[in-house]
């Protein structure tokens, strides 16, 4: 029950092989992608600010929980912290079960606790060489030259 | 009064213009203390949505501060 | 929108690149393993007998049948046949969206689908040297040498 | 009377000792040939958890069968 911050490419593969057991017969992977847009704007980059001590333990907090609410082998969670271009993986969650319904439930309970919980900040870079702190409501008063008024869009 | 350690992140460290500063503060807990640097640096999130951390630990608005105090403000979150 | 039947070992990352899309926000993935045991009997090895147009054309039908229900970009299923060892990908589903609830709901759709709806058949190889198509209720009068007769467990 | 080629597969080969044969038949439907094939061979799944293909589609098991049809019975699916 592993979360970690990554400050290189996350590999996918490897993480999933940490996690391998001979009982389990399903597992379900979420990857966050860094999108070509948000909010109707084009990005070009982000950057993940990460406390990462807090991160960890919050985010093994999670997986713990998890673990108690759903039938499921192992669980991990990795998350990059720093400079990211357009298709990277922002955040990678894997679970291995015995039986597909636990995997997919907590997989699904880890990645929208890991994305409200955990203390990491997002900062878009746009095309017009603007770039704005994404922080959802609240951000209209806090960047109102970026017209955040809409209800925040997130993967 | 008493000297606490106070550390900025994200948005709130360029709203503050530094990553943390050390205060002299009347305030009883760390909810007060961020009333008193969201007014100073003209923070607009609303405490609600904000974390506090205190000590090494995520911590209720209502924790009171002691002198001596590490206390991290977290601008709401935008992880994944 | 691809369903396939492979007769090699599956290949997941080069499979997610090929649904790669930069509006993509989200990817979930759905692999099932080959496990140790089933049913309280030890596995050593499976059979897959697939008919292959057939299970193709079913597949690509739940595939286009997730592409409406749910806003997905991409998705693809693919399915083993013939023989696998212990830790094997039997069937792998991946899903690809800008916001990731849509991509958990599908991925979920597009399995639980296959796994009722494809033309594929499972032969299991116990340790003891025996073997029996696994094909849950009904078992029990077709391999009551193999005592089937409780509830089919499936990952 | 009609003659129709059918297929077997997994465990209804393995029971019938052959993947196909053409047979000569009275049955008006898919599934009155099923019943036959089934009492001929000792298939024990039962007719809802199994399915028929005919000319390569899936079909009901109401379908009626025409002189020269290709008839698939696929008993009870277990993938993934």
């Amino acid at each position: 029950m592993q979360c970690r911050i990554e400050t290189s490419p996350i590999d996918p593969e490897a993480l999933k092989r940490s996690l391998g057991d001979v009982r389990a017969g399903a597992f379900v992977a979420f990857e966050g992608w860094v999108r070509d847009h948000n909010e109707g704007r084009a990005v070009t980059a982000l950057h993940y600010e990460v406390h990462e001590r807090l991160a960890i333990r919050e985010g093994e907090r999670i997986l713990e929980e998890a673990r108690a609410r759903y039938e499921i082998l192992e669980a991990a969670c990795h998350h990059r912290a720093g400079d990211l271009a357009l298709g990277e993986v922002a955040v990678w969650v894997g679970v291995v079960s015995r039986h597909r319904a636990a995997a997919f439930e907590a997989c699904r309970y880890i990645i929208d606790e890991v994305k409200t919980r955990l203390p990491i900040w997002k900062k878009e870079f746009y095309v017009d060489g603007d770039s704005g702190w994404v922080n959802c409501a609240g951000c209209a008063a806090a960047h109102g030259a970026h017209g955040h008024t809409h209800a925040h869009e997130q993967a | 009064m008493k000297r606490v350690a106070v550390e900025y992140f994200a948005v709130f460290r360029e709203q503050a213009g530094t990553a943390g500063e050390q205060l002299d503060t009347e305030a009883a807990t760390a909810g007060d203390l961020f009333v008193e640097c969201a007014r100073r640096h003209g923070f607009a999130d609303p405490r609600e949505r904000c974390k506090v951390a205190v000590n090494d630990e995520l911590a209720p608005w209502e924790v009171a501060l002691a002198d001596g105090d590490q206390v991290l403000f977290f601008p709401p979150v935008a992880g994944g």
